[in-house]
């Protein structure tokens, strides 16, 4: 998502819009403890590092417990259904592209039940964040295993151990086109907030994946689990790491270049899947493409006079300007 | 019989072989010649090989049904003749290849009628030879052969036809027309030629004022939607392609002028909610559907209720249930979109009659949407979508674009003013009317929330009783006003004399064979009849439509559904039970003749229910 | 004023503190001494810290519905006292914390009220240092001081308690036991001294005749859901997680000796599908869910009706519309529920007014559906999953088991006649009273297809206007038989004197609340009041109802929703219209005083419409 | 999907159950030179060789062109809704795992409307086979593109050329766990049938996605498009290829070899993402692991005994014969 304002700030906001100013008056209700309180501090702290205008922004989430973080930040927010949250972004995009565009939700909500709309969202490339709270359960509904939760595994919350394989979400958005693919890490204030902050600045697609401890309902991965070292060929490493110190670049440089785009993709899928000890923070890749609302103005070459939304249908009196000659066209008789 | 004022035609075969082409030359031929034309289509859900027909009405008159009985069919395959051979009037003619079908093998085909063996592939093979062209190529020409040779049988002129035809093909295939005319030359004077031309009585007269060039429209409703969503400045439209609502996105892909952005999205799930979106930006947006589609949008329209966003939703309705006739037209969903969604919220529901009313409700609900600030469902169906008519231009005069009660930001420079900028706002204000400011992102000082939980006036989550109550009772005040509000005209109208001796309820496309059968119903059969037309059903316009019926001698519902819907949602919005009920549920649309049919044997016969089935 | 047959208790506070425990601990204590219990209980959509509370009625008498005006609050928060306070009936009791709140903060307390400050804290240190525990861990025994201060002032005997603890803290939790003991026996006797103890004059007297230990349940509906389907053969539930549907497949999912699969879909389009997978195949399946999941199953649902498939679906309604009021309940999806999906196919429709018709319709439900080939849909609600009340044991004797019409293969060994066995079925041959034999894929000789689309006997695609017809009229033809075949008793029911003042037409839970108003209204209020208590929907018995309702002096409905869903759907079916309506909206369930008094408002004022609002 | 029928043959159906058998009395109305055909021999002929007695082959297809598939084969079909056939299918093995299950259906119901099923589908692994037609339209409804047709193609249906990127089925596939990954080619007969036998003989969820010329709106990929060479590398080679006779093994030998699992994924998402010009025909991965029906016995002992169906629950009077006593447990006051 890239800030493409209309009109430029006239004084920086940076002092105006210090991260408190984008608490909303409603206090969150969540369980202490819980990673979701790091996940909006780090949202708030990244619109107001980048200086977007809140009343710009267009904050649009799932159902969950993750779901309510549109609450909290003081800036257009939308608690949209569960799953819909892309479904809903990308229509208001698309009608206005100058707005700055920001999604979050469950991975329930992502994964599980928008599924679909994880997957073509990746195809279209519009211009927005999205930040998938990654807790392995469904917390709102009461801990039952959401789709990241191995297999075999068997949270508090759980009757029994999990019949099902987990979703791989940084494999499933590479296959599906996302431009920008990252993790961060929900109790790293400092590496969450510059995450969010490149992925908004990124102009296409963006997933954030942040590993977020639900401590009510799974036991398993909580803080003290991702602060534990491991042990990686004899030697203790943390599990929690970033992949940019090990010498990862998931950036491509040229697009254009077909080899190095594979490249690229190669070794993150690479990375993906060298997950299984430790858990890599940072961009997995990332790739500057044209976004869908550039590709439409192919077809619709009148968008790059107007934004859509900006397309005149009537005038001051309210009377509809739009000529259907043309439309009509041969059906004249 | 010469100096008839009204011919039924029409023309069958496989699905992709031109039926439609020929269709839409015949229909256009005979528009230019200044008739009013109206054209039927049936088709399978299939895309080539499966039996379609194409049935024109072309008259001096205004019409807007099709009728039963054929006077002249063109076929050039075997099953349009056995299926339809019965269908022609006594002293009709038969069109035929006789390397396909011979007549003798059509049960029921009546014997009075003249059969003409049409040697397709001779004409084509002549035509081939004589510009040097490939007969292969050619094929699709039959079916202008079937057009000029019909026309000839009519007793219309040929140069119609090249007019026509110029209209069909434009820029660089400009040149297939006097190819084709070739073709039609030839068999429009082979024709006449033949044994029996003469006994073929069917000639209509030309129209003697031929409406000045440019001053009518030959369309289809699909088409008259799309029309009227560009005029009310409906800038994005999502669909997930169904039968037949893609047939609106199809139109309006082809105009990119506009700058409409006709979204494909993954599921009508995405397509609902992309707009529900686009219309929080204050975009004027619309997704196009039909029954599978529809359900897939229940939980997207209840949200776009409980947060009162100006959504349209056009279920083009095709029959049901499930997949079920996925090609044909039923008249039953209605009562599904005006409960659709769990829980309760205000939805404006309003269906379409004809051409007219799908190019007006499809520019009047963006401002139903806007004003009331709720969703909006279209329930046109597969039969106006599909018809082919001519109509006079839409009536643009006095449109006007109302976008309801928005919010008025009073922070000029936000940049300067960030505090008020960054303000709060009510978007939910508990009103008198219902009616709260609506605030668009962008605009400064306009911050709110939604949620599909219910709300503060702000918009935060809220479960307290009495925010509930106030919000909920808020929300339906809105139905209270629009059922004010909107004109009389567009909820129901009472069309014919109002001391008929049966009232007939309908609603939908039963409008155009009531139309057409009134006049007849009088001069033939002495039956007054009037039409209450229905156009609102939610709010539901109780009080107006009580009063029609209860001041009715006799009263009718005819529909095209199995349990009659509005009849019964009639009774439960006001008490009032109508007297006789007709319905039809083949999936093919009410004839004139049929609706002819019905109110005698209510009026005549008293019958309390008639079930209607012709055609094929 | 010792002696009371019946006590009204409530407990609150933030969410995931033990609120539920010591309900939980309060309504065994009061079974095992053998009284009757209801338990209401109601939460915000939240996981930790948002308010909620549980009010526990214990009466000498059956009861079903719970009652307003509270004799004892305990609280240890401050939220708790002040929003419930003004609740307390004079001379009642609070039971505080004097760390977190005072009285002089509750608003409309009455000044009667006796109140008693208890050192929570105080007691739980003493217990943990004579169990040398570690006092953090015990915080959660705070429920058990407050249930047991509650008794002493009730005048329940503590030893009832212990039992109850036993059959919570079973197997390795049991030496919990004792440490809860410990501190109930502290504060039991702790409360016994204080001022005012003897003020408080709510003494409930022991039960004369202990129902036998083992002849009772103490449940909720969503176990008795649970349960019903168990015996009845459901053997897999599919689900997406949703409030409060998820409950029925929580019970469900600790009890895997009965093998049912209770399987986690991707989403309820996935639940409702595989359900259709499921049932196809002759298992006995069934989905559970709350509004939003229930929008999303519309189109299959109507797949189900189309391919005549039995599958179940559980719709466990809550406040809607949207996401709504998701912990709350509501009686508002009954016309989405008639009406969902896309054009016309049978459905049964049906709804559990209390515990033992929650039981009972989950066996019978799977019993319809394979009779009637068809898709049932169960309407429970929020208020009957929750509600945990004393029941006798279900009337399991009698239960059968129907699976409607199963095809029976004539072919023995299909290797030997493959011919035989792979002969073409006629699944939906075109029967009298529209049920045709079902054949179950692995049956040699059963062969035959199914598609959404209009289909033949043998289930192939079809467009042919008769076959269509002769289809859709057999489907129909199965309501009319469900109709005459389902026992009156499970279609509606009227309680009480035939010749009351006023009958009350009520669905779902407002069963309780009504039973329990009637004999008060009576006695109190010399009103005769009856209850028309109706089950069935779709198909609905519309001349039994209207006999009744014809029969009445006056009519009133009693609903949990805004626009009077029943009221509406009795004047669709029968024409009749019910002269009053009571609704409410808030989200919380119609108490069995608000059901006195809106019948009081209706009979005494001729109020036409009564909208109640208690609660919290 | 493997068989596991009841009752082993008693005699070889091999004879008696010729693939003409297999033909339903309906014909198709498929278009002239449509890929279904092919498909649907293909189809036919593996259920015949691998001897499934058909009247235990629950046939499911989604809708579309595609979608009628199951009406010409002579066994228990359905045609279900559009893009619901995986949770159809996976409904009725779960229920009856005794049944051979297969599923097919268009690209636009697989991949477009029915992409959220298709990733879970891959997280449980219920053995079936899954058969996508691949024609890159929406056939039925009149040819719009569908999720696999490329950015910037039109094909002579559309109005102006597609704005949005293709999905990757095999990434996306191996993305979320199917464990049998296979394209053929509708018109390669022999190719298309041992592939899909093998996908049917594979146990746990298979994927066979088929290149299916659709003449009648796809002109860009037809026939002769496939029947072209290409030139990579300075040198014509065939555009549609057998990946197996270039040195390519996709199948895991050994799925408790953590290094070679991994090898061969890394391996078959590089040969996935080298498709450009050409097109490898044959199986890109397969593995063997539990599958559902296995997983969910660990939870649900009982089904070691009963298979889910067979679950007694009444007598031969009819009369119900669970006993609730543990279900109440200590409801029981
Ligand atoms: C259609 C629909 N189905 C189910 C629900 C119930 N529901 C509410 S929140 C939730 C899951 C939340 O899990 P997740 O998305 O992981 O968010 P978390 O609570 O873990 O942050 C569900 C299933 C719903 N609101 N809508
Ligand atoms: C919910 C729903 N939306 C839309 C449709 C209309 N529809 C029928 S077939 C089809 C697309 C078929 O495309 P594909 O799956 O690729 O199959 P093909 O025809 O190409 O074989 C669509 C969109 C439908 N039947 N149901
Ligand atoms: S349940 Fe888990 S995710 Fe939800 S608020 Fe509590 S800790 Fe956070
Ligand atoms: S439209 Fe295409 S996919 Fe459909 S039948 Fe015709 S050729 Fe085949
Ligand atoms: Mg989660
Ligand atoms: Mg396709």
């Amino acid at each position: 998502m890239a800030t493409n304002l209309q009109a430029p700030p006239v004084a920086p906001l940076a002092e105006k819009l210090k991260p408190m100013k984008l608490k909303s008056d409603k206090h969150p209700d969540w369980c202490p403890g819980c990673g979701d309180f790091g996940i909006t501090n780090a949202i708030q702290q990244a619109i107001s590092n980048l200086q977007l205008p809140p009343w710009n922004v267009h904050f649009f989430t799932g159902v969950g417990c993750s779901g309510k973080t549109s609450h909290y930040v003081q800036c257009y927010g939308v608690h949209t259904l569960h799953g819909r949250s892309l479904a809903f972004s990308q229509g208001a995009k698309v009608a206005n592209p100058k707005l700055n565009v920001i999604v979050a939700g469950g991975d329930g909500d992502g994964y599980g039940i928008g599924a679909g709309h994880f997957v073509h969202a990746g195809r279209r490339n519009v211009d927005m964040t999205y930040v998938v709270f990654d807790n392995e359960v469904y917390g709102l509904t009461k801990g039952q295993a959401s789709p990241t939760l191995p297999e075999g595994d068997k949270p508090k919350s759980l009757a029994a151990p999990h019949v099902v394989q987990p979703i791989n979400p940084f494999a499933l958005a590479l296959a599906c086109g996302y431009t920008f693919i990252a993790r961060s890490y929900a109790y790293d204030a400092k590496h969450l907030r510059a995450t969010l902050a490149a992925a908004m600045e990124h102009k296409g697609m963006a997933l954030v994946d942040v590993l977020q401890p639900c401590p009510t309902y799974n036991d398993l991965r909580t803080k003290s689990f991702f602060d534990e070292e491991v042990t990686v060929k004899g030697s203790p490493v943390p599990r929690v790491y970033y992949m940019e110190d090990e010498g990862y670049d998931g950036v491509v440089k040229d697009s254009t270049d077909a080899t190095e785009v594979n490249d690229k993709r190669m070794a993150a899928f690479n990375k993906i899947y060298q997950q299984e000890e430790r858990t890599g923070l940072g961009v997995y890749y990332k790739i500057d493409i044209p976004t869908y609302e550039d590709r439409v103005k192919r077809n619709l070459p009148i968008l790059n006079e107007y934004s859509p939304i900006d397309l005149p249908y009537h005038d001051a009196d309210m009377n509809p300007t739009t000529d259907l000659t043309a439309g009509k066209g041969s059906m004249v008789i | 019989m010469s100096g008839l004022t009204e011919i039924n035609w029409m023309i069958g075969g496989p699905q992709g072989t031109g039926v439609d082409s020929s269709a839409t030359l015949f229909l256009r031929t005979m528009a230019v010649a200044g008739y009013h034309v109206f054209g039927k289509r049936e088709y399978h859900s299939n895309i080539k090989g499966k039996h379609s027909y194409f049935n024109v009405r072309a008259s001096h008159q205004f019409v807007q049904s099709s009728r039963d009985p054929i006077d002249l069919l063109a076929t050039f395959d075997k099953e349009t003749a056995t299926t339809h051979g019965h269908e022609i009037i006594p002293n009709g003619a038969l069109i035929y290849d006789e390397k396909v079908v011979k007549p003798e093998d059509i049960e029921g085909l009546d014997a009075s009628v003249t059969t003409f063996i049409l040697p397709f592939d001779d004409i084509l093979q002549e035509v081939a030879e004589e510009t040097d062209s490939n007969p292969m190529k050619l094929v699709i020409m039959k079916n202008t052969i079937a057009v000029a040779a019909s026309m000839a049988l009519y007793g219309v002129e040929l140069h119609h036809m090249e007019e026509a035809l110029k209209g069909i093909f434009e820029g660089k295939k400009a040149k297939l027309v006097p190819l084709n005319m070739k073709a039609a030359e030839k068999a429009y004077a082979m024709i006449q030629t033949m044994d029996g031309f003469d006994k073929f009585t069917f000639k209509i007269d030309p129209v003697a004022n031929v409406p000045e060039k440019g001053s009518r429209l030959l369309m289809n409703g699909a088409t008259a939607c799309g029309l009227g969503k560009i005029k009310a400045g409906c800038r994005m439209v999502t669909y997930y392609s169904i039968t037949p609502a893609v047939d609106e996105c199809i139109y309006l892909e082809t105009q990119p002028h506009y700058g409409v952005n006709v979204v494909q999205c993954e599921d009508e799930l995405a397509a609902m909610n992309m707009v529900n979106g686009a219309a929080l930006t204050g975009m004027r947006a619309s997704t196009a559907t039909s029954g599978p589609g529809f359900c897939l949008m229940a939980e997207a329209i209840g949200w776009a209720g409980i947060c009162e966003v100006p959504s349209v939703i056009f279920n083009y309705q095709r029959g049901g249930p499930s997949t079920g006739l996925p090609t044909r037209s039923e008249q039953a969903d209605l009562m599904f979109a005006i409960n659709v969604g769990h829980g309760e919220f205000p939805k404006i529901v309003i269906a379409p009659g004809d051409m007219e009313q799908c190019f007006e409700d499809s520019f009047e609900c963006f401002n139903l949407a806007e004003r009331y600030q709720t969703p909006v469902i279209v329930l046109p169906d597969k039969v106006l979508a599909n018809n082919t008519q001519t109509i006079p231009h839409f009536n643009e005069e006095g449109l006007k674009i109302d976008r309801g009660f928005i919010f008025e930001p009073t922070v000029k420079d936000p940049y300067d003013d960030v505090e008020g900028a960054m303000a709060t706002h009510k978007r939910f204000e508990v009103t008198e009317d219902g009616v709260s400011p609506r605030s668009l992102p962008g605009q400064p000082g306009g911050i709110h929330w939604l949620t599909g939980d219910e709300h503060t006036e702000i918009g935060h989550i809220t479960e307290e009783p009495s925010i509930r109550m106030a919000q909920h009772e808020k929300r339906f005040r809105k139905l209270d006003k629009a059922l004010q509000e909107i004109p009389q005209d567009r909820q129901y109208k009472l069309y014919g004399p109002e001391d008929a001796d049966v009232t007939v309820v309908a609603w939908g496309c039963t409008k155009g064979p009531m139309l057409d059968a009134m006049p007849l119903l009088e001069k033939e059969h002495g039956i007054k009849a009037n039409l209450l037309h229905i156009r609102l059903f939610s709010p539901f316009p109780a009080e107006g439509v009580l009063k029609i019926l209860e001041k009715s001698k006799q009263t009718m519902s005819m529909e095209a559904n199995f349990t009659s819907q509005l009849h019964r949602l009639i009774r439960m919005e006001t008490g009032f039970t109508i007297g006789h009920r007709v319905v039809k549920y083949t999936g093919r649309p009410i004839s004139q003749d049929e609706a002819i049919d019905a109110i005698r044997q209510v009026v005549e016969q008293n019958a309390e229910k008639v079930v209607l089935s012709y055609g094929h």
